[in-house]
């Protein structure tokens, strides 16, 4: 493509998709495993160039301070995450889970989700994006079917339904919001790009808009996970390999969740149209709260983690519903340390599932007597994802109540309620995993740390001090966000 | 644009509703393909039309993926799928045609009201085309949701897929409508070829849904 | 800071009754936090500024105010203990070690009566003449709960941190008289009452750490924590048992310690209760004392028998027998705070002056300065109304002692002799005849118990000739389980249970969840005006 | 100022002398009343001089509480019973302790006599601190019930003021004074070990009390703590003279003529209350342990009553 400035978004780009052709075609899993490595860092440098050096934006390739968020954050835990995949996927091929043809498809497919959901980020175009995230879908199915047990078929087969529906009516969704802006705007290329429509919305037909909103969100948020649209999340972090399950929770939702919140950008600059924030907030409020009570009746200990995920993305849609520059800013810190903590979660929960050779929180207990790493690497995630100080959820959900509070008191209320039965449900987990008498295989462990080190240092560092050119940042963002 | 294109357009997109409805009537799998067949080719006609009201040759590229496709190639690979698996004889409803006929009718009216909201000057077809081809997304969902049999579904998603590229033909010089198109029929495949797939591995006795997803979920 | 203590109750973590404890506790603590914040967030108002400035200049209509006050009384609530909040500490107390429980009943309880009175008194503007009523009567059946409670335990830390509970009933009762008297505009006679209530504060701060070093002195000694394991400590572990004992004196509210001092404020300011205008409060207030007075007095019982049982009498286990004094620099540490006990008692004055620029800070008013007064007395409101002196009555009862014992050792015979104890002719060699812990507390517990916990024994006698013990069991109900705890996890239960059906759905009910929901959400637009 | 502190000293001297003659005229009244001789009123200072010329017999394990203990109890009970006036509210050092003091001083005493009682590890000792504790748990509130009535009826606890404010003119009858009365009648029975809560002359093993807790101590000791036990009771007796019968009580700056004339009307009032006492004792029989709690449940109530009814009375 010859309009795409030849800079940091290409190499963004174009790394992972060459790293993945490559892969495809290498043999040998400790090469592949090296190579996905080393792209993902190389990736995460082009990401970081994106801050200093910022392209400017063409017909296909969107670079704001919106998405440099996403992209950074997004290659980020994708580099981890392939560190800590290196470990894990070597410990599946040991026990034979996974052949070495399945791990040349796996390593491809990383690289290819890598690749689509950096694109679904920099898209300007809103059909662009929409593939994007539909290549993003495909792949994930692929990889969360990769066992090929009866329950990753079937979690993968779920998973697919649900999100083709979702993405189905996403396409809807952006269908309609083209029509709107055709009359506007003029036919053509211009009816579908970021820029373009954000200047001219407030001129669109409303009424269009609004139905184009509705189906957004119903076809977006399947993918984010809310609730009621949220059944194939847990199935498929329970049933895929962890490494995935990691970059579902990490990275595919916040994907998605950028794509509504770009089309609530939309919304929010039409006066006419109906306010996205009441809907966004009802249903991440709905979310939060379901997702807590679900929370009580997961015995899989992955599964119980994608409850958790739903929880999250509850709170952030609620605070990105609630809108202001607070809440937007709650929102967006939540989301980065929701990133960051879930993901380091499922690292170690992999390996204490790989230790264990089970899932199931019934028959893993005692680990931080077995395993003291893992184990209080856990509930340090745990106490993190649960908010409580001074780790960096505490601080961002701390900031999401009191935005409510300043806007809408009597929402606080539930919104503490659900906070309340979350963390409930998700300490009586963890003591009944991290604690007591020891349970479960208590074999040695080759566990790689660094990931899970690196992720919950930063969520702790944020909790106790958030750098001024961050909070500097964030805030712009936020005030982007209306 | 003359009063005979618009009233052509109108026919095509009408026409498919009509094919949805009957594609709700059908209780035979084989007699389901059929139907599905045909709205893939009113579709077809209907792509093909816009294109050369439009001049718009690309659509035409989309107009041949439809027919060749969604009319040809999908419905005889489904056919052998059914034979294949001897479940030809009936399709399972869960909800018995005539409540269904009924809410599809409900659907209609929905998203009728819905459009008619749509101010009239934002394009001349644009309200009317719009109203019915979310009608076909909405009668396509409903399909999905009242049929256990997954060729049944098969059909509803693709139906609903019909109404989308409608709805994007009829949108008059949106870009990328081919890669959508394309991108829709991998998908399509994808789901088409995972039925295949489950049957080849022997992994699952019948297609039905509610077998596969007996969940493992924890019951206490 | 719960984050911190709940990894120290989790320090024995393979007991699963700690493991129990720090569950409990650590959502307790959030419960507290998050209420907390709710507060906080409402004090702050729209703007979102918390600085406490901001907040004073802040004003609310009466119901909002009300709605924080509630908020506020249920998050230091939980953090302090106040029933039915109060579940976490008896749980976590004997799990935590001793120095632990130390801190966390005699800091931990007080930052939250000191978040109390910042918000209430400071940042949340006038009172209104019925915020008085919910403290106190949370204040008073705190105090009553928590001591009962203490009295039915066997585990010494656990009668310690139930003493706890009531203390910050006390010192709430003080705080709401406070309240309801400076919503009355009587500014001298609030600040009475918060004095009485700091006070208080600091008095508990120094006995109960005293107790809170001697159990784990008592600990250390012996390994045990059961009561009906120890005895007899006095005779191995004197120094220890002497500064125990003034805590113990002190904490039953007994002249001329300090805990007598702050109660008698206490008491001063309900007696000033006819002040207030409003009849529900007059009538209230008394209540309170009466119940104030009850706890007060089942305080002396509870400690008598904790030091009765653990000091005295014959020691019931080989570990209590073999015990031996701790090191002198617990013994000094346990001393010194014995030592400002004393002084805090016998020259209550200075105390209550130091505490006068605070209570002038919150109320605005404050007690008369004390140091003017002739031979230290402390006069709350005026002299013929009510005056006492700590240090008249220590000489007093020093120099009667004295002389007495002057006198006898003049007068009387000096001989003594050493012989088998009489009991009314019915020697017994075992200790296992003495009196326990249960059975010192049965009487009450009979009294009280039946009432308040629905205590019922269960007496499983052998038949004539078989040789197993006789067993009784007493079975307890706590009403906060009962009544608040258990409906709420059931409640949850319920709900999760009902929704866990969503879990077991086939894909097409999903979709038809999807598919609703999308029609719903246009039959809204449709519909929207 | 001399004068006071001589009426204060007079007053510690007097009841530490009258104190085992009201015992001696209570057993009198209810020998009589029985048929019986009795002992001579003096019998009781007899009986003390008797046990402190006799050798202590320790316990083998009684430790140094126990040997403190009975200086404590006697100590406390004497400043708490010289702080009560008895014929003039002119005593010194009055303003010391009021009547929440003293009754927290009678605590201390019992406080350690408990602790005595459990000192020596036999069961008797435990059952009698056992049951002294529950009765204390409900008398002290009961107590507290009837002082807060007083005060709140006197607007002070001082002892003096409140015997002043009694023999003002503006007291009247009360109800509620009348209900303290009763409850103070009953919480000082209770707390003096007389029947129907305790039987002072029994040693009958499982009804015992306040004999039981004492059991072990002998000699000095023992005649510490029976000369504290005649204090409380003289105490009991003089606090319900002073704030329900002030008549004849001498002012505080009243010449020697009506102290004399006080002493004489206390003297007077000891005897009535003694006999009462006497004739009490005889007509009711001991209760089980556990109507106690019924017992002094409703000197509690009434207390609790009294105080209402003042809110009710005052209102009107």
């Amino acid at each position: 493509m010859s309009t795409l400035p030849s800079d940091g978004v290409t190499l963004v780009l174009a790394i992972p998709a060459a790293t993945a052709a490559l892969l495809a075609l290498l043999p040998g899993y400790r090469l592949s495993a090296t190579l996905n490595v080393l792209s993902a860092f190389l990736t995460l440098l082009a990401a970081l160039s994106l801050l200093i050096w910022k392209p400017e934006s063409g017909p296909y390739i969107l670079v704001d301070d919106l998405n440099i968020v996403f992209v950074v954050l997004n290659n980020f835990v994708g580099f981890t995450t392939s560190v800590f995949s290196a470990s894990y996927i070597a410990h599946e091929l040991e026990t034979g889970r996974l052949t070495p043809v399945h791990l040349r498809f796996y390593h491809a497919m990383y690289q290819v989700l890598m690749f689509a959901m950096n694109l679904a980020l920099l898209a300007n175009n809103i059909g662009l994006m929409w593939v994007a995230i539909e290549l993003a879908t495909l792949t994930t199915v692929l990889m969360v079917g990769i066992y090929r047990t009866r329950e990753a078929i079937e979690a993968a087969w779920k998973y697919f339904i649900l999100g083709s529906v979702g993405i189905a009516l996403a396409l809807f969704g952006t269908i309609l919001v083209y029509m709107a802006a055709t009359p506007v705007v003029g036919e053509g290329l211009d009816g579908m790009l970021w820029t373009v429509l954000v200047k001219r919305v407030s001129a669109f037909d409303p009424a269009l808009l609004n139905v184009a909103f509705v189906f957004l969100l119903l076809g977006y948020g399947t993918k984010v996970g809310l609730a009621p649209l949220h059944a194939w999340l847990p199935d498929a972090h329970a049933e895929g390999p962890t490494p995935i399950s990691a970059v579902l929770s990490g990275l595919l939702l916040n994907v998605a969740l950028y794509a509504v919140l770009r089309f609530k950008m939309l919304l929010a600059a039409n006066f006419q149209a109906i306010a996205p924030g009441p809907l966004m907030a009802t249903m991440g409020l709905g979310s939060l709260i379901f997702a807590g009570f679900m929370l009580y009746r997961s015995d899989d200990i992955k599964r119980m983690f994608g409850y958790s995920s739903i929880e999250h993305m509850g709170i952030i849609v609620f605070a990105f519903g609630m809108g202001g520059p607070l809440a937007n800013f709650a929102g967006l810190l939540h989301m980065t340390m929701h990133s960051l903590t879930k993901s380091a979660i499922f690292f170690t929960v992999g390996h204490i599932a790989q230790i264990k050779g089970t899932q199931k929180i019934a028959s893993i207990s005692g680990l931080t007597v077995t395993h003291p790493l893992l184990g209080w690497g856990l509930v340090l995630g745990v106490v993190a994802i649960a908010g409580m100080p001074p780790l960096g959820i505490f601080m961002s959900e701390f900031l999401v109540v009191s935005s409510t509070f300043a806007r809408q008191p009597l929402l606080a209320l539930p919104l503490v309620a659900g906070l309340l039965i979350a963390f409930g449900a998700l300490l009586l987990r963890v003591h009944q995993l991290a604690f007591g008498a020891p349970k479960g295989g208590t074999g040695p462990v080759r566990a790689s740390y660094l990931p899970i080190a690196a992720h919950l240092t930063l969520v702790l560092m944020a909790g106790i001090y958030l750098p001024p050119a961050l909070v500097a940042w964030f805030q712009h963002v936020a005030r982007l966000l209306g | 644009m003359g009063h005979l294109e618009f009233d052509v357009a109108h026919l095509f997109a009408g026409g498919l509703v009509l094919v949805s409805f009957m594609l709700l009537y059908q209780d035979r799998l084989y007699a389901l393909l059929n139907v599905f067949a045909l709205q893939a080719v009113v579709l077809a006609l209907s792509v093909a039309w816009q294109a050369y009201v439009h001049d718009a040759p690309h659509l035409y590229v989309t107009a041949a993926i439809a027919l060749i496709f969604k009319a040809i190639v999908i419905p005889v690979a489904l056919h052998r799928i059914i034979a294949r698996l001897g479940i030809h004889r009936e399709v399972e409803n869960v909800v018995s045609i005539g409540p269904t006929m009924l809410a599809g009718m409900g659907l209609v009216a929905l998203s009728m009201v819905v459009m008619l909201r749509v101010t009239t000057d934002a394009y001349p077809l644009a309200r009317e085309d719009l109203a019915f081809a979310l009608s076909v997304v909405l009668l396509g969902l409903l399909m999905m949701v009242t049929r256990n049999n997954a060729v049944s579904q098969i059909v509803g998603f693709m139906s609903l897929e019909n109404g989308l590229i409608l709805a994007a033909t009829g949108a008059k010089g949106m870009p990328i409508v081919v890669e959508i198109s394309v991108a829709f029929s991998v998908l399509i495949a994808f789901i088409v070829i995972g039925t295949l797939l489950f049957r080849i591995r022997e992994r699952f006795d019948t297609v039905d849904v509610e077998a596969l997803d007996r969940f493992q979920g924890e019951r206490r | 800071m719960s984050l911190a203590s709940w990894a120290l109750v989790m320090a024995h973590h393979r007991d699963e009754d700690n493991v129990r404890a720090g569950y409990v506790y650590i959502v307790m603590a959030s419960f507290g936090t998050l209420t907390l914040l709710l507060a906080f967030g409402l004090l702050a108002g729209p703007d979102g500024n918390y600085a406490f400035d901001a907040m004073r200049l802040q004003s609310r209509s009466p119901q909002w105010a009300g709605i924080l006050l509630g908020l506020v009384l249920l998050g230091t609530g939980s953090k302090a203990g106040l029933v039915p909040l109060h579940v976490w500490l008896p749980l976590a107390h004997p799990a935590a070690p001793s120095h632990v429980s130390a801190l966390m009943s005699g800091v931990m309880t007080k930052v939250a009566v000191y978040g109390f009175i910042r918000i209430v008194f400071d940042l949340l503007g006038p009172p209104a003449w019925w915020w008085g009523v919910p403290v106190l009567a949370a204040g008073g059946g705190t105090a009553v709960i928590g001591i009962l409670y203490a009295l039915m335990q066997t585990d010494l830390k656990r009668v310690l941190a139930y003493s706890t509970i009531e203390n910050i009933g006390l010192i709430f009762v003080g705080l709401g008289l406070a309240l309801a008297f400076d919503a009355a505009g009587l500014r001298t006679a609030g600040a009475l009452a918060l004095t009485a209530a700091l006070f208080h504060v600091l008095n508990h701060m120094l006995f109960k750490s005293i107790l809170f070093f001697g159990a784990g002195a008592v600990l250390t000694a012996t390994g045990e924590r059961q009561m009906d394991r120890l005895g007899g400590l006095i005779h191995h572990m004197p120094v220890t048992s002497f500064i125990f004992l003034v805590a113990c004196a002190a904490i039953s509210a007994l002249p001329p310690l300090n805990g007598f001092v702050s109660e008698w404020l206490v008491f001063q300011a309900i007696l000033l209760s006819p002040q207030l205008p409003h009849w529900g409060l007059k009538l209230l207030v008394p209540a309170v004392g009466a119940l104030i007075a009850l706890s007060a007095a089942l305080a002396a019982a509870c400690f008598a028998r904790a030091f009765g049982v653990v000091f005295l009498g014959r020691a019931r286990s080989s570990a209590a027998k073999r015990a031996r004094e701790v090191d002198r620099w617990s013994l000094s540490a346990m001393a010194v705070l014995a030592g400002l006990c004393v002084i805090a008692g016998i020259v209550p004055g200075f105390v209550i002056d130091g505490i006068g620029p605070v209570v002038e800070a919150v109320t605005g008013a404050r007690m008369p300065a004390q140091d003017s007064i002739k031979w230290l007395s402390i006069v709350p409101v005026a002299e013929s109304r009510s005056s006492y002196n700590g240090l008249l009555v220590f000489m007093f009862i020093a120099a009667s002692a004295s002389l007495a014992a002057y006198f006898i050792h003049r007068l009387a015979s000096h001989a003594s002799r050493r012989a088998p104890a009489w009991d009314c002719g019915f020697p017994d060699p075992s200790p296992a005849t003495q009196y326990t812990a249960a059975s010192f507390a049965q009487p009450i517990q009979q009294v009280f118990g039946t009432f308040v916990f629905r205590a019922r024994e269960h007496v499983d006698m052998p038949a004539p000739g078989e040789l197993r013990p006789a067993r009784i069991d007493i079975e307890m109900h706590d009403p906060a389980w009962e009544f608040v705890y258990t409906p709420v996890a059931a409640a949850v239960s319920f709900v999760s249970g009902r929704l866990d059906h969503l879990q077991f759905l086939t894909i097409r009910r999903y979709l038809s969840i999807v598919f609703g929901a999308l029609v719903f959400l246009l039959v809204v637009l449709a519909l929207w005006p | 100022m001399i004068f006071d502190l001589a009426i204060q000293n007079a007053q510690m001297l007097l009841v530490l002398l009258l104190a085992p003659l009201l015992t001696g005229f209570v057993r009198k009244v209810k020998a009589r009343l029985l048929r019986r001789r009795g002992p001579p009123l003096l019998q009781p200072y007899r009986d003390l001089l008797r046990l402190l010329r006799k050798e202590v017999v320790l316990a083998e394990n009684a430790s140094w509480l126990f040997r403190v203990s009975p200086y404590l109890i006697f100590a406390t009970t004497w400043v708490a019973a010289s702080l009560v006036p008895t014929f003039g509210t002119g005593l010194l050092f009055s303003w010391s302790a009021d009547l929440i003091a003293i009754i927290a001083l009678l605590g201390t005493a019992r406080f350690f006599l408990v602790l005595a009682g459990m000192d020596v590890g036999t069961s008797f000792g435990g059952i009698g601190a056992s049951r002294e504790a529950m009765i204390a748990t409900l008398a002290e509130p009961a107590m507290m019930m009837i002082v807060f009535t007083i005060a709140l009826l006197a607007g002070s606890t001082q002892l003096s003021s409140l015997a002043g404010f009694m023999l003002s003119s503006g007291v009247g009858l009360r109800v509620s004074a009348g209900l303290a009365l009763v409850a103070l009648v009953m919480v000082g029975i209770a707390e003096n070990a007389r029947i129907p809560i305790d039987n002072p002359a029994t040693h009958l093993e499982l009804t015992m009390v306040h004999e039981a807790m004492v059991l072990e101590y002998s000699g000095r000791h023992l005649a510490l703590i029976e000369l504290a036990a005649a204090l409380k009771l003289l105490l009991y007796m003089s606090l319900i003279a002073c704030m329900f019968f002030p008549w004849g009580l001498a002012p505080p700056d009243a010449r020697t003529g009506a102290q004399l004339q006080g002493f004489a009307a206390y003297l007077i009032k000891l005897a009535a209350g003694g006999f009462l006492l006497g004739l009490f004792e005889t007509m009711v029989a001991k209760m089980r342990i556990f109507r106690i709690s019924e017992f002094l449940g409703a000197a509690l109530m009434l207390g609790l009553l009294g105080m209402l009814l003042l809110f009710v009375s005052r209102s009107l």
